[in-house]
């Protein structure tokens, strides 16, 4: 049972960082219907600079995460005042495809300032510590992780529910034209949605960081990940974003845990998942998990279902 | 145009139209012209070309029969996809399953050996029963929510061909045989009739015809019931179905010839590059499909063609006729250098013109018409000239794949 | 309509006759000429050999691998060029960015194959699976930068080092033979690719060979976030030997989610599971990976007890006077001796042809690479293309110029000595 | 082609004797919690022109997609030639010979006209995928048909010359009549037409008007016509159905609803409802 | 106040919607504006308060000045600033805000939270049925009720004009007649009324002036007492005394063009 716990427990600290990242989307996609496909590549570049500021300039760690993040934020934000705002109106997928020019720029760019393999995560804390209650190991990192996301996710919604500026986003994310006609700008939502998402990779990308113990560029697949979890969640729902992603880390991390131990005993014959479906059948879950949770709802738990006029 | 209402036709008109009826693909001079020089231009390169130039045309001519593939279903009938490269995958499994090699060793995945006219239309035949078993699930979803399943299908697919090493191979891959024109393969220097062609150009020999035939059934599909129907889907689905459209009929037919050409672009990859890794089937690959639908232009064939030059063969040609130095620039590989200006590339090209490059031709078109039009001085006036503009919202609109992004 | 189609059908066959006629004119033929026999990439008239490089040089393995290790090609045939050459026979390297992808990888070959007489090199083990079947159509020999056992049956591939399938199995041998613990508990976790499963495959093998109680061998795939699932399983069942075939990213990882988890084992690593950057300074998991052990092979930077070492550094100074001490650097340094090896006894045979350079490979026996490398041999069955069977065990030591310091000396386990392909 | 409408000559006749071609039984529709239509009921006889006009959101549209299966009605049943539609999906009422203009355009922006009216023939076609994309035999000789008929449409409605324009750059009025060609070219049993002179000139709206009556008159087709135009469905309609609120409150000749209290009420509010004796000009002595 | 000059407006760079238009809101004043389907009366009003932008339209001649100062070409933010707001047709209510958040979104342009709290109190006092149902959500309102809180959303920014563009679209004529006293009452308290209806009657009852547009041209205006007695607006927009037109409908039975339809 310890076991169990154990990996649950990992499961819900993997499924924050996922949570993280489908809170990037989701926001960006409610406010602009624009699905980022870049918000993996600013997680990736949140990462670098924080562990950069810390091992290379030899900053203070809160400094380093605040100028991480500023600078983040300032690229999502020329992007989207200087290439998106241009897009208005555009096909959808053709705003899609700029979105992916800006991924491989920033991947590009990424690799070719931190050429190494690897790069030394920066922590305010202990990321290799942990401590024993019953049994189950309990990391620092899990805890801080499920305690930045818990925060971060409760400013979020009292942000949306309490100020002018969240209720503006919500407002815009509703009806565009109905949101400028009472004054508000939704340019600058749009603009302000991007910088949120940007802040939330980079916050993100550290956690991820500090999890793998290492920052290469190989962390924005993370991304493909979060998919499952924005879709499972429904793709215009915040509080979506947050259930999905916890439930793709949940399960990822049990099937991980079990896949190759756990016995299915199945027409008289005893086998494991890994000897059936070969291993690590755990980065394909989180797919299934998705694709059966559609087959009941169609627009995912909390999507809300588009109806066509004529 | 009241005038006309109440003007009865002339007794001679209809029947002349009547003479005139089909939409012809090659229907006025110009067109003849152009394709004319299109071939001469063709046969010359065939001619001239070296093995560099013809690997880089072949290559990207294969990926072009996928990307007609991928218009059809997202271009034409407005079903977003990621899962192209899944159906690629099917499709050069099939081929390596029934053309492979025969397996010498227990081990050895399966390969029957059998001829190039024989694997190639089954891998698109198992393509697209594979596309009919899965698209009654996929086609319940809409937009983004179908685009992201289809990205689960490539995923999963991946998974799969590691693991079903009977016959990819597992993780290491497969080995594939290219055509044979008699006994020898074509990828080696072979003669034909009396004439010493080199693997490129017989390769050349063998895609070109088969591009060309993708082409031109899909134009055909699309001037003729089926194809209007799929636009009418993609348009308004209640007012497709209203007009009589089966709208699951229609997306599931879409589904199949998509997936069909999918099959054979991706049991030629297979073939041309004598070896199969179950790691090409993923993501990556179906973004670069979607990015040369885009780029080409939304529900074109020729859109298609262009698409893909631009997505596959335009960085090849960044990287073997390089403007920057070897060295590279300011520290960074010239290979990545050339990566930026390819991503820069896409972002400029869609900012100025994101109904792609059939956008970039209409735009021209219609220019010149509206001066030709502001020439002719007296003439009757069009509805184009007197209305709205042929080359507005409408055009630029094409391109929209509804997909509830309009949230 | 009927016209129309008989338009494009004659326009499509004129095109096709038209396509033909003119390509007779097209084709070439490389002519070669002199006592000596030749084929592509070879200029008798200038005593020229071509070859090709097939190396990331841009994307995100050019900078850490890629590169340092095309220099030590580059490095080790600039220094034979400048000293008269193969039998006076200069050596022209044409290298190609595969950026590391397998499709990349086949345009590459493609574009220059018949224009080089062998690969001196394709790094990385998918890319040379991709081109490994249109190399054999060619019978164009390739050096290649992996130790994937199962390349090691490719007729036309030439391995430099023993396969990591090998190295788990000697590193156990050392464990149960050397160190004397026998039927420990042991574990293993390895990345869902082709490199993991050759891991794998040597790990079960080892687990046969010495009676080692296997625990669990838990895969992880590239989206994984954490590595809890994994270890967790090591923890409960109390490994106490987890041996790790992955990367340096995964390694670090791993590692440090063990010691989170109040879990340290011995970890042992695959050589490429290794890299210095998990051990620089300000990397939290230096002191938990300066507990680890690799195993791998050959020379340590520096050890000029090994004349093949002193000679490197020697051509380092001259040719690559910016070079830092880098594993990779060496590896391709000491490839290109085994390539330069191959073409030395092809020119002794007065055959340059593909052909002719496949044979000469399939002789070469006792190749010997002053100490960077145990001498190596080559032969016609797939056992023989192994070309060789030992390792060595070293301690992460961050105070070592390659960070590393030998534990075991070179030796061959038995399960090695054994192992069948 | 096999069709079966009836000519003018039969309609005539047959107008009082025959079973109506659509019945409308108490037919309820709701929408979270709003009452679109409460318990509507009615018949259309073969070859009527027949007017629902009522305010807007009197549920006018909302019949047309009961009627067309794009809502599924609460209570309540539409009968049509004889067979109950709650059987059939959207895309089967075309087959089954209703035809529907649209009351918004611009669904369709890219098709041009010429394709619009063959993707209304869509339900008298034949060929798929495989026949088309080949282009022989079969698929050639029934799109030239078609395209032929089509053509024939277009000349009738004036449309010949826009013929391969796409329908976002035509005007609004060729827009609306274009859709209308498109109806009629799948040559339907019950044409429903949804606002056609809607925002247009008095003098489109006269074209428009007089294609409706020839197509009344000379191809006999039955038609519903939901409209805001008083002035032209007074004009043209044989029996008007007159909504409000989702009810029936008036049904009858155009001079008797135009006569009907609750009407004027409906239509003008009470002030200005009792004005029109003041101005000398009785609704009953417009009536033809 | 308000002064609409010679503007002219085009859809997408090429379909022109309005033509020389010109039109004045007096200070305080309710100004009803008329006219059919398509007459480009929806389109002035996004003229005025900044919204053809977004459906890719624009003033091409012509200007728009409100207090003397030229306000054609800012965007909305900084027309609902200037104190002009529009109340969109069909209410567009934010549907999944609750009845509060949605007056709190109407207010979010203005700065100045004394104001805001003034005009939410007027709002509930305009619609006391809003106070009682503060904490439902939008969506869940009937016709009516989403019709007051559109116009009451708009009147939290306190503007010194209000667009209205067909408040009355679908609702119970008893409702059409209380939004008609809603704006009497708007009006009264200071706040100009720009209103577009197709209830020429309801308008013209609320209204002091009017203006009749016809394919995107003013042709009559003049004050509202006297447009409810003009015949042509009572024949045009009542539709059932218009002896030429219906006549012209009417002939049509017997005399139009003849036209052989040959569909087989």
């Amino acid at each position: 049972m310890a076991f169990f716990f154990q990996i649950f427990l990992a499961g819900i600290a993997a499924g924050c960082i996922y949570a993280l990242v489908a809170l990037g989307f989701t926001i960006i996609f409610k406010s602009s219907g624009v699905i980022n496909f870049a918000q993996g590549e600013l997680l990736l570049l949140g990462a670098y600079l924080v562990s950069a500021g810390v091992s290379q300039w030899h900053l203070n760690f809160f400094l380093a995460l605040f100028i991480a993040i500023a600078i983040t934020v300032a690229i999502a934000v020329a992007f989207e005042r200087f290439a998106l705002r241009r897009m208005i109106g555009r096909p959808a997928f053709s705003v899609l495809m700029l979105t992916i020019g800006l991924d491989t720029l920033l991947l590009t760019a990424v690799i070719a300032i931190w050429p190494d393999v690897l790069y030394a995560p920066a922590a305010p804390y202990s990321t290799t510590a942990g401590f024993d209650v019953g049994g189950v190991h309990i990391t620092i990192n899990d805890i801080w992780t499920i305690i930045v996301t818990g925060i971060l996710c409760a400013a979020l919604y009292a942000f949306f529910r309490y100020t002018r500026y969240g209720l503006a986003m919500r407002a815009a994310a509703l009806d565009q034209e109905a949101a400028l006609a009472v004054g508000i700008n939704v340019g600058l939502v749009n603009t302000f949605s991007w910088a949120i998402a940007a802040a939330i990779a980079t916050i993100g990308g550290f956690f991820l960081a500090a999890h793998l113990s290492g920052v290469n560029p190989g962390l924005g697949v993370i991304a493909l990940v979060a998919f499952p979890a924005i879709i499972l969640g429904g793709i215009d729902s915040v509080l979506g974003a947050v259930v999905g992603g916890l439930i793709i880390g949940i399960v990822q991390q049990l099937t991980a845990g079990y896949e190759n131990t756990a016995l299915i005993h199945l027409f008289g014959q005893s086998f494991t998942l890994t000897d059936k479906l070969g291993p690590s059948f755990d980065a394909i879950a989180p797919y299934l998990v998705m694709l059966v949770v559609l087959l009941i709802r169609p627009y995912g738990l909390f999507g809300k279902r588009k109806v066509e006029r004529i | 145009m009241s005038a006309d209402v109440s003007a009865t036709p002339p007794a001679g008109v209809a029947s002349r139209r009547a003479a005139d009826v089909t939409t012809r693909l090659l229907g006025t001079s110009r067109r003849r012209v152009v394709l004319i020089l299109a071939l001469v231009a063709v046969a010359i390169f065939f001619s001239v070309a070296n093995d560099d130039q013809f690997q880089i045309v072949n290559v990207t001519m294969i990926y072009a029969i996928a990307v007609l593939g991928l218009n059809v279903l997202s271009g034409y009938a407005g079903q977003i996809s990621l899962g192209i490269a899944f159906f690629m995958g099917i499709g050069a499994y099939t081929a390596t399953w029934l053309g492979g090699t025969p397996p010498t060793s227990p081990r050895a995945p399966v390969g029957l050996g059998l001829p190039f006219w024989i694997w190639l239309p089954a891998a698109g035949i198992v393509a697209a029963l594979l596309g009919a078993l899965i698209g009654p699930t996929a086609l319940r979803l809409k937009g983004f929510y179908l685009g992201i399943v289809s990205l689960a299908l490539v995923v999963i697919g991946v998974q799969i061909f590691k693991n079903a090493a009977f016959l990819t191979g597992g993780n290491s891959g497969r080995g594939m045989l290219p055509p044979a024109f008699g006994d020898t393969p074509i990828n080696q220097q072979n003669d034909l009739f009396g004439i010493a062609l080199s693997a490129g150009q017989q390769f050349f020999l063998v895609i070109a015809p088969i591009l060309a035939l993708a082409a031109l059934f899909v134009a055909n599909v699309m001037r003729t019931r089926a194809g209007r129907a799929f636009q009418a889907v993609r348009d308004h689905e209640v007012g497709a179905a209203i007009m009589g459209v089966n709208l699951f009929e229609a997306k599931m037919g879409a589904f199949i010839l998509s997936s069909f050409l999918a099959g054979i672009s991706g049991a030629l990859f297979a073939s041309y590059n004598v070896h199969v890794d179950p790691n090409t089937w993923d993501l990556t690959l179906s973004i670069a499909f979607v990015a040369a639908i885009i780029i080409g232009g939304i529900a074109s064939v020729w859109g298609s063609l262009l698409g893909a030059i631009f997505v596959f063969a335009l960085p090849k040609v960044l990287d073997v006729y390089s403007l920057v130095p070897a060295t590279g620039i300011a520290g960074l590989p010239s290979g990545d250098v050339n990566t930026v200006i390819y991503g820069l590339l896409i972002i400029v090209f869609l900012l100025f013109e994101p109904a792609g490059f059939v956008g970039l031709i209409r735009r021209g078109r219609l220019l010149a018409l509206r001066m030709s039009e502001r020439n002719r001085k007296g003439g009757e006036p069009t509805p184009a000239a007197a209305g709205a503009d042929p080359g507005g919202d409408a055009e630029i609109e094409r391109t929209r794949l509804t997909a509830g992004s309009d949230a | 309509m009927a016209t129309r189609t008989a338009l494009t059908a004659r326009v499509i066959s004129a095109f096709a006759i038209l396509g033909v006629l003119l390509a007779g004119c097209a084709s070439n033929t490389g002519g070669g000429g002199g006592t000596i026999k030749t084929g592509p990439g070879v200029d008798a008239s200038t005593k020229t050999i071509t070859l090709g490089i097939l190396t990331p040089l841009s994307g995100p393995v050019a900078a850490p691998i890629g590169i340092p290790l095309t220099h030590g090609i580059e490095t080790y045939f600039k220094a034979v060029n400048a000293n008269g050459g193969i039998n006076g026979w200069q050596v022209k390297l044409v290298e190609k960015d595969t950026k590391y992808s397998p499709q990349d990888a086949v345009t590459a070959y493609n574009e220059i194959h018949n224009q080089v007489a062998m690969l001196g090199e394709s790094l990385g083990t998918p890319p040379t699976v991709a081109i490994k079947d249109l190399a054999a159509s060619d019978h164009m020999l390739v050096s290649a930068a992996t130790l994937a056992s199962s390349l090691a049956r490719e007729k036309y591939l030439i391995l430099v080092g023993t396969p990591y399938r090998l190295q788990v199995e000697n590193a156990f041998d050392y464990i149960v033979n050397k160190l004397g613990d026998k039927s420990p508990k042991t574990g293993l976790i390895y990345q869902n690719d082709e490199y993991g499963q050759d891991g794998q495959t040597g790990y079960k093998e080892a687990v046969a060979a010495y009676g080692l109680k296997d625990v669990g061998q838990a895969a992880f795939a590239a989206t994984d976030t954490t590595f809890t699932a994994q270890v967790a399983q090591m923890k409960a069942g109390g490994a106490k030997y987890v041996f790790l075939t992955t990367t340096p990213v995964a390694t670090a990882g791993i590692i440090a989610t063990g010691h989170a988890l109040g879990y340290d084992p011995q970890w042992i690593l695959q050589s490429p599971a290794f890299a210095t950057a998990l051990v620089a300074k300000q990397s939290p998991v230096a002191p938990l990976v300066s507990r680890a052990w690799v195993v791998s092979q050959g020379a340590s930077w520096g050890d000029t007890s090994k004349p093949g070492m002193a000679q490197l550094l020697q051509d380092v100074q001259k040719y690559a006077p910016d070079q830092q001490p880098d594993g990779f650097f060496e590896f391709g340094y000491t490839e290109a001796k085994v390539t330069q090896a191959i073409i030395a006894k092809a020119i002794s045979n007065n055959d340059l042809s593909r052909d002719g350079l496949f044979n000469a490979f399939e002789s070469l026996k006792n190749v010997d690479l002053g100490g960077l490398l145990p001498p190596l041999n080559y032969g016609s069955s797939p056992d023989e293309r192994v070309p060789s069977r030992d390792n060595t065990v070293y301690a992460i030591d961050p105070t070592q110029p390659t960070s590393v310091r030998d534990l075991s000396g070179d030796f061959t386990g038995s399960a090695a000595q054994a192992s069948k392909f | 082609m096999s069709d079966t409408t009836t000519t003018p000559a039969q309609t005539r006749t047959q107008t009082n004797a025959q079973a109506p071609l659509l019945a409308v039984e108490g037919l309820t529709v709701r929408f979270a919690g709003v009452t679109a239509l409460s318990d509507v009921s009615f018949a259309v006889q073969p070859g009527e022109l027949f007017a629902v006009i009522g305010p807007n959101g009197a549920g006018k549209t909302s019949l047309f997609n009961v009627i067309s299966r794009v809502y599924q009605p609460a209570a309540g049943r539409v009968i049509f030639d004889g067979q109950d539609m709650a059987r059939l999906r959207t895309h089967q009422t075309a087959r089954a010979g209703i035809a529907r203009t649209f009351q918004n355009l611009g669904q369709f922006p890219f098709t041009t006209v010429l394709d619009y009216l063959l993707l209304g023939r869509h339900t008298r076609l034949r060929s798929g995928i495989l026949l088309g994309g080949l282009y022989l035999g079969p698929a050639r000789d029934e799109e030239r048909a078609n395209r032929a008929e089509c053509l024939r449409i277009l000349d009738l409605l004036g449309l010949a010359r826009v013929r391969d324009l796409p329908l976002g750059v035509l005007p609004y009025g060729l827009q609306k009549r274009a859709d209308l060609a498109r109806a009629l070219a799948m040559r339907p049993k019950l044409l429903l037409l949804d606002e056609p002179v809607a925002g247009m000139s008095l003098e489109e709206s006269r074209d428009m008007a007089a294609v409706i009556l020839d197509i009344k008159e000379q191809l006999g087709v039955t038609q519903i016509l939901v409209e805001h135009d008083m002035a032209m469905v007074m004009g043209i309609a044989d029996r008007v159905l007159v909504l409000d609120f989702g009810r029936v409150i008036a049904e009858g000749a155009p001079a008797a609803v135009q006569a009907n209290p609750d009407v004027i009420k409906a239509y003008l509010g009470e002030e200005l409802g009792e004005a029109p004796s003041a101005d000398g000009a009785s609704p009953a002595e417009t009536a033809p | 106040m308000l002064a609409v000059q010679d503007i002219e407006v085009s859809y997408h760079g090429v379909i022109t919607a309005l033509r020389g238009v010109s039109i004045e809101v007096p200070d305080g004043a309710t100004v009803a504006l008329l006219g059919a389907n398509g007459a480009g009366k929806t389109t002035l009003l996004r003229a005025v308060s900044g919204l053809l932008r977004i459906h890719d339209a624009a003033i091409v001649r012509g200007s728009i000045l409100f207090d003397g100062q030229r306000i054609s070409g800012l965007d909305a933010t900084a027309v609902v600033r200037r104190g002009i707001v529009q109340v969109l047709e069909g209410r567009r209510l934010f549907a999944e805000l609750t009845v509060d958040e949605n007056l709190r979104t109407g207010a979010i342009a203005a700065r100045d939270a004394a104001a805001t709290r003034r005009a939410y109190d007027r709002v509930m006092d305009l619609f006391p049925v809003l106070r009682e149902r503060r904490a439902s959500v939008a969506g869940y309102l009937s016709g009516g009720e989403q019709q007051m809180l559109a116009i009451g959303r708009g009147l939290m920014a306190s503007p010194r004009l209000l667009l209205l563009d067909e408040p009355s679209l679908g609702l119970a004529p008893f409702m059409v007649q209380q939004i008609g006293r809603i704006i009497s009452e708007i009006s009264a308290s200071g706040t100009a009324v720009l209103l577009v209806e197709q209830n020429a009657q309801m308008a013209l009852a609320a209204a002091s002036y009017g203006y009749v547009l016809e394919t995107g041209s003013v042709v009559l205006g003049g004050p509202a007492a006297d447009l409810a007695r003009d015949g042509s607006v009572r024949k045009f927009y009542l539709g059932l005394h218009q002896e030429k037109q219906l006549g012209s409908f009417a002939t049509l039975r017997t005399t139009r063009p003849e036209r052989r339809w040959t569909l087989e």
